[in-house]
């Protein structure tokens, strides 16, 4: 039996390698899976509190953010599509007529 | 009900909200109807000066507190509410409001001729706002027409101004939000403070008044009171916003400004900020009272080297209302009510002054003193009112400034001998900057080609400058009238300061509320 | 008690005002648009542009005032270029102003003398009414009546007023005949006698501040008469600033009077001198305050060293306007008021030493200056200055009856030869220079025989008016405890001066060979009889006036000394201790001065005037090279004289210029620069404040992120810290 | 084994205290069937029907009452508070829809699934507003932000729009990280993630020295911050703002601010007072940062929707100055400025929508010149609503900003006070600056005609403009109701 106390490391530790990717990284893709790393990271988060606490309710938050995930996903990516319809170009530093 | 009983029961409010419906009245009249919209205007103040009549008709000379009172709950929960009155102290300074406006509007027969409409239903909120702020007696509801004086007055600098109009709008706008906004939080605090004390939320200033209010509170406090007045008076250091708002101002803004929103700064000194936190008053008095003095040779000495006319006036102005404040602080009966017949005369002086401007600035579309010279030959009639009002300016005695000034003086000398004798040197360069702008506009001989044939004034400006002349005359020769409603008034708060002020040192329950915390624990050595 | 006449008094200011009502709507209904029309000025309301006969054509050689040759010295110079103009065409309402303006006053002075006379029916120490009229200005303790108070006093001043202000009013009308502004002039002069009588009948110092400012606004409007000229409106200007100077110490006297008395008025003030003397309230000290402040207000309007600058400018004005109330009237309200308040001023020796002092100075100060000036005015405005030296000087040393009795011995003597010198300038079509005139007499007998009578007059020859009232201020200055023989010296030195140059002033106006260039020459003529009446009469009081102050020692029973006694005298014995006793009563009867002293002294001092006139003679009779070459000999000190010591340009230049100076300092550096620099300087902070903000927002994400990262970092670090380590 | 019992009333319960969010779901998806139907021209009714819905959906909202309503075992509430949000956002939804009528039109967005995504996230407002199970916060605030996202690149051919909507995408996906991984961190430390069960909690001391709960807040609040944009976690507001068809921005600067604020509120009402002086420091700071930056940021702005964008920064710090002092009169003041805060802003929005007669650099503020006495109707009304953001006398916009400061006061933050009414005194500049073009400047030529008003959308400025003046001059009764609302949450 790991202490729960791991679970969380564990959790901070995807979330952590999730947020420097959004930060850091210019092609939007890329970001994206940094965003969902997070998620994931939070769904470990979630599951491993649950079954610490014998808790059902961390495993159907995971799945909830799964789904959520999936929309925003879907959401994000048509975006993408239509940014490079226009622009012909993922790279999210191209991205500044709009400033100050 | 009847408009009788109406006009019985509710004569302040009639006063107050008459103006108002005129102006949205106006709204419907087509835009082109510039007579019809100028006679209607004239129509409703001169209506509204009637029935301000009938306020001093019912005005009983012997109580010295608030008459024909009003109050309306509004925001009942929190104790605030629609409280009008008047009293010795506000009574003439509404007069004053009253009855320069329609003077005013008829000043502007030919001086406005674009967007005439607007300019009118300005001028009616404004007037509104105006008589609101003399007559509100709950704190809030003043603040609302305090704030509600400057939109109309910003509309009518920027629009119908002169070219730098728009920075003299805004500087005006900024320069006196600016105060008054800190004067906003200190009259939240004395709410809190109020009903920490006393479990009770109001904002009616006479049950504000009773309240005994801990020393370094009542300084911050005043802080704050004191730059929102000291802004609008406009006190020395505090008064570069009047020259650009009076040169870009169109006469009747000016005149509106000088006669009125002026004395919003000093009369709102004497009702709340010394009323209210007398030790802090008493505290502060050298500081405001060298200011005053000050302001009172600097704005001679400045407007003696102006070379535009309304600049020489709005710093006359300063110096004029210099002496306004020194009264004020002289604590007394004769200062105070020479400070108080001071505001009218100067309302009615100085505003007759940028009439005068006025007259000659829509003949010849200048302000400068060196384009003049020689006009006494040519417009004789001009002439003598420009003399009278001059020499009412000046102060000489028979004319009202002189009463005015003496009593403050008499006042102010009685405990301050020297801010007295120092002020009183100001009477004199108040001649020089006068008579020598006098001289170079009126004497000599006629320099330039296209003063040869101005017009004299005609029957309209005669008309609006009449009723200024009979006033400075009247109460220059018997000011009785006058005084003698202010008397109960005067008297019963400068006893009231008095005892405020001991029991306030006396350190009598002051409630140890969060804000007197705040501040001793925050601002420690405030003294 | 029935008052009878005296109930009226009220109506010896009140005649005046009416005066001035009736012309000034004369003025303003009839004379504006009259003069519109002629300056072809177009008339707001009225008829429009007048008829053909008038108009530019008429203009042209019109009046001062219609135009391009201007006012300038044409001033009093119209005469003739008008009898052919302006004249046949005087309108109705000329006439109408001609009688009223002259009727009210003399009406108001009908009145004054009425109720003297039946002030004088009471018995000595009763001969005190008071007439309240309504309650005026009232402020807590402050309680004001505009009330009128005749007593012997202001009786006499009453009288003197009205009456020489009538003689002159009458010449005014001769004088001005040709003037444009005919109405405009008189309603100045009603509305001055109005404001003197005022000041002289008030009951309180605050009423007769109201008349003190109110001679001094007339004065500034009457020597500015002729506003189209620079000079004359430089000239009213500076003589209502430098009395507003004098009015700022009579302001703060006033304050320090009420908040000593508790009142302003003159009975109650005096009243209560003995009791807050005895309290101790009253100190030395304040009295001699309020008496230098009252002082230096009198020093202004009576033109004494320093404030005299401005009379001699002021003969600018109209030569009435100069009679009246530069010469005889208004100058004259200083040493009104000082005597008014003698229970204050004998309670004060410094101050009283400063007055005789201040006095003493201007006598002989301004009769040097009168020595070198060719114009005839001005010579005539520097003796005034120095002959009100005389007044302060017998105030100073308590001689106040005798000061009393001079101002109205010389409001006749000089009146006179003001009118006279006016009537001279008539007659020369507005020449003023000495130098170019000579051998007048027999052009204009009955003006050079009145003005030799004014001029023997002031000079001192006994029997005449001012013989009489000089030898009293010289004998109190050289006998009364306040004053000294040092005093005596300087008064007697001026006495022989004043004869010196009026002396020299007649005989350049009038005798010798003509110097008049002939075209003005031509024209001389006598004055009409408006002009010559008066001065007549004038001349007759420069005679007799004097005789109802006959001293003692000459056998004469001091009418005028017992006249004024109750006013003076019971302050006296009031005013506790016994200097300032004895020196009130030194004006009565010098117990301790054999009278052999007092004849010896008075023949003195006429020797010292006989030599004025014999060195005034010898210079301009006999040898007339003489004075040129003495110029030639002390051109420095010629010079000097020659330009009054230099005084103005001095006032110039140490005052003037530096006050506008500090003045445009203060408005370009400090207003403009600092103070507006320091609210635009803010604002510019703020907006550029904004500026920069704005650059944060890059516009890249990933900078968003990381400032939200950051902020998420700190917030959540800040919160743990705070939380979980504490 | 026994079946699991099926408990009618509870569910009935449920169904009834989400009435309204169901009458929106309905109306959105009746739209999208409609749109199906419809022919192309009459498209426009589809506008109409969303409409209808919303109003019916107040209705809804009104007949729950104030009354406290519990649903699904506590992850959802209707209370006061949810009531007077309730509100506040289907009244923005129905003034943002009015004017869609106009904006559609002119701008080609008549589309089912514009209004369809207007109403869905309309809806997830309401759920966030309601939520009481951090859980259902959650899902509500991605329900309102994902149809958004959508909305704000809506006019996927020009390329502001879409830039606008892939930063505020990336953004909100990222924030949300932090909002959710907060949510986890608190459930791991308390186990539950019902909002008041964990004020429950709260009491014992092992909780609030936990590192993990404590991060758990700081992350949640972050989340928070993200959606009302507070400083530094703002930076996507003006260009979202800017880049999104005007429409929707007005209805994101009012409708999300309205519901992120409701759960804010919630949470700092029933939670931070727990972690004693911190939380509220911070929330000092955030106020502070997010009036000042906000304002001087929009103080030289050419654009006016960009200058309106910062605008609204400034004014989500005011808000927050309400929740500063955790207490009734606070949070009173914070809805209340809320629901007035809709008003004007809709209406200035609104305004501009019209003078700005195209999109993008229309709204450049030099279009303005000589419109106001050339269109009295819309000068004055752009004028009423700029003078009510600034907080001026007599309008609704300085009783709010009134209350936010005494509420301050009140529990001794003079100093932020003070700080709150300089900054509105620097605002007023900005706000002004469209009166002086307005007014003051005369038009270079003809004045560019407005777009022409629909009677819905004069119908919707009217209905702003009324409120914003009586809200102004007669607020009693509204003031009454968010005190009682804010009093239902506390007990």
């Amino acid at each position: 039996m790991i202490a729960p106390s791991a679970y969380l490391l564990l959790s901070a530790i995807l979330f952590g390698i999730g947020v420097v990717g959004v930060v850091a990284r210019k092609n939007i893709l890329i970001i994206l899976m940094s965003v969902e790393l997070m998620l994931n990271g939070v769904n470990v988060a979630f599951v491993a509190a649950g079954s610490y606490l014998g808790d059902t309710a961390g495993g159907v938050f995971a799945f909830m953010v799964m789904t959520v995930a999936a929309a925003e996903a879907a959401v994000g990516l048509a975006l993408l599509i239509a940014l490079y319809r226009l622009k012909e170009t993922i790279d999210i530093t191209e991205l500044k007529v709009l400033k100050w | 009900m009847t408009g009788v009983a109406l006009l019985d029961q509710h004569l302040l409010s009639v006063l107050i909200g008459l103006p108002l419906i005129g102006a949205a009245l106006l709204l419907f009249f087509p835009r082109e109807g510039n007579g019809a919209i100028r006679n209607f205007t004239l129509l409703v103040t001169v209506v509204e000066f009637l029935l301000s009549l009938s306020v001093v008709a019912r005005f009983d000379v012997a109580a010295a507190g608030m008459q024909l009172v009003e109050r309306v709950p509004w925001i009942p929960q929190y104790g605030i509410s629609y409280i009008v009155g008047v009293d010795g102290i506000s009574l003439w300074i509404l007069m004053l409001t009253t009855f320069i406006m329609p003077i005013t509007i008829l000043s502007t027969w030919s001086a406005v001729a674009k967007n005439v409409k607007e300019f009118m239903v300005f001028m009616l909120v404004l007037e509104t706002a105006m008589v609101g702020v003399f007559l509100a007696t709950d704190l809030f509801l003043f603040y609302i027409f305090w704030e509600l004086v400057l939109i109309p007055m910003y509309f009518l600098i920027g629009v119908w101004g002169g070219e730098r109009r728009i920075y003299a709008a805004i500087k005006f706008f900024l320069y006196t939000f600016a105060g008054s906004v800190l004067m906003l939080v200190a009259i939240i605090a004395l709410y809190f403070h109020h009903h920490a004390v006393t479990g009770v939320y109001t904002m009616d200033l006479m049950k504000l008044y009773e309240l005994t209010i801990p020393v370094k509170l009542q300084l911050w406090l005043f802080a704050a009171f004191f730059l929102a007045f000291a802004f609008k008076v406009p006190m020395f250091p505090f008064h570069t916003w009047l020259p650009d708002a009076h040169v870009e101002a169109p006469t009747a803004g000016s005149v509106i400004l000088a006669a009125v929103l002026l004395k919003m700064g000093t009369y709102g000194f004497l009702r709340f900020a010394m009323a209210l936190f007398p030790v802090a008053a008493a505290d502060w008095t050298p500081l405001i009272a060298v200011l005053a003095v000050i302001g009172i040779i600097y704005g001679a000495l400045v407007a003696m080297v102006q070379k535009d006319v309304k600049k020489l006036v709005a710093y006359s102005s300063v110096s004029h209302l210099g002496f306004v404040m020194l009264g004020l602080f002289a604590f007394n009966l004769q200062g105070i009510e020479g400070a108080i017949l001071q505001m009218v005369n100067h309302g009615i002086s100085t505003g007759a002054l940028f009439l005068i401007v006025g007259i000659i600035y829509e003949r010849r579309h200048t302000r400068l003193i060196s384009e003049f010279g020689g006009l006494a030959k040519v417009v004789p009639l001009f002439c003598f009112c420009f003399m009278v009002v001059t020499l009412s300016s000046i102060g000489v005695p028979g004319t009202n400034g002189f009463v005015g000034e003496f009593l403050i003086l008499l006042g102010v000398f009685k405990v301050q001998k020297w801010f007295a004798v120092v002020a009183a040197t100001g009477v004199i360069f108040a001649a020089v900057y006068m008579l020598w702008m006098f001289q170079r506009v009126m004497y000599g001989k006629i320099t330039n080609e296209e003063n040869l044939r101005l017009a004299d004034m005609n029957g309209r400006e005669v008309a609006y400058m009449l009723p200024l002349l009979l006033f400075i005359l009247w109460i220059g020769v018997y000011p009785q009238p006058f005084l003698r409603r202010m008397d109960a008034s005067v008297n019963a708060f400068v006893t009231r300061f008095e005892a405020k002020k001991q029991a306030a040192l006396a350190g009598s329950p002051a409630g140890e509320t969060v804000l007197v915390r705040y501040f001793d624990v925050k601002k420690g050595g405030a003294r | 008690m029935v008052n009878g006449i005296l109930d009226y008094l009220w109506l010896v200011p009140a005649l005046p005002l009416l005066g001035v009502v009736l012309n000034g709507a004369i003025a303003l209904f009839a004379e504006r648009p009259f003069l519109l029309r002629e300056a072809g000025l177009p008339v707001p309301g009225g008829l429009g542009h007048g008829d053909a006969s008038h108009g530019p054509s008429a203009h042209g050689t019109s009046a001062p005032l219609s135009g391009q040759h201007g006012a300038s010295s044409a001033a009093d110079s119209h005469g003739h270029g008008d009898s052919h103009g302006g004249h046949h065409e005087t309108p109705a309402y000329r006439k109408l102003v001609a009688f009223l303006a002259p009727a009210v006053v003399g009406a108001s002075f009908v009145v004054a003398l009425l109720c003297v006379l039946s002030l004088a029916s009471r018995p000595a120490d009763g001969r005190t009414f008071v007439q309240i009229l309504f309650p005026w200005i009232q402020a807590g303790s402050l309680l004001v009546p505009a009330a009128l108070q005749l007593d012997a006093l202001s009786s006499v001043m009453a009288l003197v007023v009205t009456g020489v202000g009538f003689l002159i009013h009458v010449y005014s009308v001769g004088y001005m005949s040709h003037e444009r502004a005919f109405a405009r002039y008189f309603v100045c002069l009603n509305l001055f006698m109005f404001a003197m009588l005022t000041l002289v009948l008030a009951n309180n110092y605050l009423l007769m501040f109201v008349g003190w400012e109110g001679v001094g606004l007339c004065s500034y409007l009457l020597i500015g008469f002729w506003y189209e000229k620079q000079s004359a409106s430089d000239a009213g200007k500076k003589a209502f600033v430098v009395n507003r100077i004098g009015d700022f110490g009579v302001l703060l006297a006033m304050f320090l009077v009420f908040w000593t008395f508790g009142s302003l008025s003159f009975t109650e003030v005096f009243a209560k001198v003995p009791l807050l003397r005895e309290s101790g309230v009253l100190t030395t000290g304040l009295a001699t305050a309020i008496t230098l402040l009252l002082f230096l207000g009198a020093t202004g309007k009576s033109a004494q060293i320093p404030l005299y600058v401005w009379l001699p400018d002021a003969m600018e004005g109209p030569t009435p306007v100069s009679a009246l109330i530069h010469a005889a009237t208004m100058v004259t309200a200083g040493v009104y008021m000082v005597a008014r308040s003698s229970a204050l001023f004998l309670l004060a020796p410094d101050t009283m030493m400063v007055v005789a002092v201040i006095g003493a100075v201007t006598a002989i100060f301004s009769a040097t200056i009168g020595i070198c000036q060719t114009d005839i005015k001005r010579v005539l405005a520097y003796s005034t200055v120095s002959q009100l030296g005389y007044m302060f000087l017998a105030c100073g040393v308590g001689a106040f009856t005798a000061a009393i009795f001079h101002l109205m011995t010389h409001a006749f003597f000089k009146a006179l030869l003001f009118l006279g010198s006016g009537s001279v300038i008539h007659a020369l079509s507005g020449e003023q220079d000495m130098r170019k005139m000579g051998g007048l007499k027999k052009y204009v007998p009955v003006t050079f025989a009145t003005m030799f009578v004014a001029t023997l007059a002031i000079a001192g020859i006994p029997g005449l008016s001012g013989f009489f009232s000089k030898d009293e201020i010289l004998w109190q200055t050289f006998s009364s405890s306040h004053g000294s023989p040092v005093l005596w010296v300087v008064a007697a030195l001026a006495a022989g001066i004043t004869a010196f140059y009026m002396f020299r002033l007649v005989f350049l106006t009038f005798f010798g060979k003509s110097r008049m260039d002939p075209e003005v020459e031509k024209h001389a003529h006598e004055s009409p009889w408006t002009m010559t009446v008066p001065l007549s009469i004038l001349a007759i009081l420069s005679v007799a006036g004097g005789w109802i102050g006959i001293p003692a020692v000459l056998g004469g029973s001091n009418l005028f000394e017992h006249w004024l006694a109750p006013v003076f005298h019971p302050v006296a014995a009031a005013g506790a201790h016994g200097a300032a006793a004895a020196g009130a009563h030194g004006a009565s009867v010098p117990v301790h001065h054999p009278a052999a002293l007092e004849l010896g002294l008075m023949a003195l001092s006429v020797g010292i005037a006989l030599c004025g006139i014999g060195l005034a003679y010898f210079l301009y009779r006999v040898r007339t090279g003489k004075p040129a070459e003495i110029a030639k000999q002390w051109p420095t000190l010629y010079d000097v004289v020659y330009h009054k010591y230099y005084v103005d340009e001095f006032y110039e230049w140490a005052v003037i210029r530096r006050i506008v100076n500090v003045s445009t300092g203060l408005w370009q550096m400090f207003d403009a620069l600092f103070i507006d620099g320091i609210v635009n300087g803010v604002a510019d902070l703020v907006r550029s404040a904004g500026g920069r903000v704005r650059r944060l927002q890059g516009g890249v994400v990933g900078g968003y992120a990381f400032s939200l990262l950051a902020g998420a970092v700190l917030l959540v670090g800040y919160i743990l810290y705070r939380s979980v380590v504490q | 084994m026994t079946p699991i019992p099926f408990d009618k009333a509870a569910l009935v319960q449920g169904l009834y205290s989400i009435l309204p969010e169901l009458v929106v779901i309905g109306t959105a998806i009746a739209v999208l069937l409609a749109d199906l139907l419809l022919p192309e021209r009459g498209k426009k009714s589809l506008c109409h029907l969303g409409i209808a819905g919303t109003a019916v959906a107040i209705l809804a909202a009104l007949s729950l009452g104030p009354g406290r309503i519990d649903g699904f075992s506590g992850m959802i509430v209707h209370d006061g508070v949810g009531l007077f949000i309730t509100l506040t956002i289907l009244a923005t939804t129905l003034l943002t829809l009015l004017m869609a009528t106009g904006y559609s039109e002119w701008e080609g967005t008549q589309k089912g699934e514009f209004y369809a995504l207007l109403l869905f996230s309309a809806a997830g407002m309401l759920f966030m507003a309601k939520g009481t199970d951090l859980m259902t916060v959650f899902l509500g605030l991605e329900t309102m932000s994902i149809p958004i996202y959508c909305l704000v690149g809506f006019h996927r051919d020009r390329m502001t729009s879409l830039e606008g909507a892939l930063k505020y995408f990336l953004l909100g996906a990222f924030a949300s990280g932090f909002l959710l991984y907060g949510i986890a961190l608190i459930y791991s430390a308390t186990g539950t993630t019902k909002i008041p069960a964990i004020a429950g909690m709260i009491g014992d001391l092992r909780l609030f020295g936990n590192p993990v709960f404590v991060a758990g807040v700081g992350l949640l609040l972050v989340g928070f911050a993200f959606k009302v944009s507070l400083v530094p976690f703002h930076m996507w507001t003006p260009d979202a703002y800017q880049g999104a068809p005007t429409v929707v921005t007005a209805f994101m600067a009012a409708g999300v601010k309205a519901a992120a604020f409701a759960a804010l509120l919630r949470v700092t009402m029933l939670i931070f007072p727990a972690l004693g002086p911190g939380m509220t420091n911070i929330l000092w700071v955030l106020a502070f940062l997010t009036m000042t930056v906000g304002n001087l940021a929009a103080l030289l702005q050419d654009n006016v929707k960009r200058m309106l964008a910062y605008s609204s920064i400034a004014h989500a710090g005011y808000i927050l100055v309400g929740l500063v002092s955790v207490d009734v009169a606070g949070g009173q003041a914070a809805l209340f400025y809320l629901l007035v805060y809709a008003f004007m802003n809709l209406g200035a929005f609104g305004v501009i929508m019209l003078l700005a007669h195209r999109e993008d650099d229309g709204y450049d503020i030099g279009n303005f010149k000589g419109v106001g006495f050339r269109y009295p109707a819309l000068g004055g009304l752009l004028t009423l609503f700029l003078v009510s953001l600034a907080g001026i006398p007599p309008t609704a916009g300085f009783i709010g900003k009134f209350y936010l400061f005494s509420a301050a006061v009140k529990n001794g933050y003079v100093g932020l006070a003070v700080l709150g009414v300089l900054n509105s005194a620097v605002s007023v500049y900005y706000y002004l600056r469209p009166v002086v073009y307005m007014y003051m400047l005369p038009a270079p030529g003809e004045v560019p005609v407005p777009r022409p008003p629909r009677t819905a959308f004069s119908l919707a400025l009217c209905i702003s403009a009324a409120a914003v003046l009586v809200l102004g001059l007669a607020p009693r009764s509204v003031l009454a109701f968010a005190e009682r609302s804010i009093l239902s949450l506390l007990m």
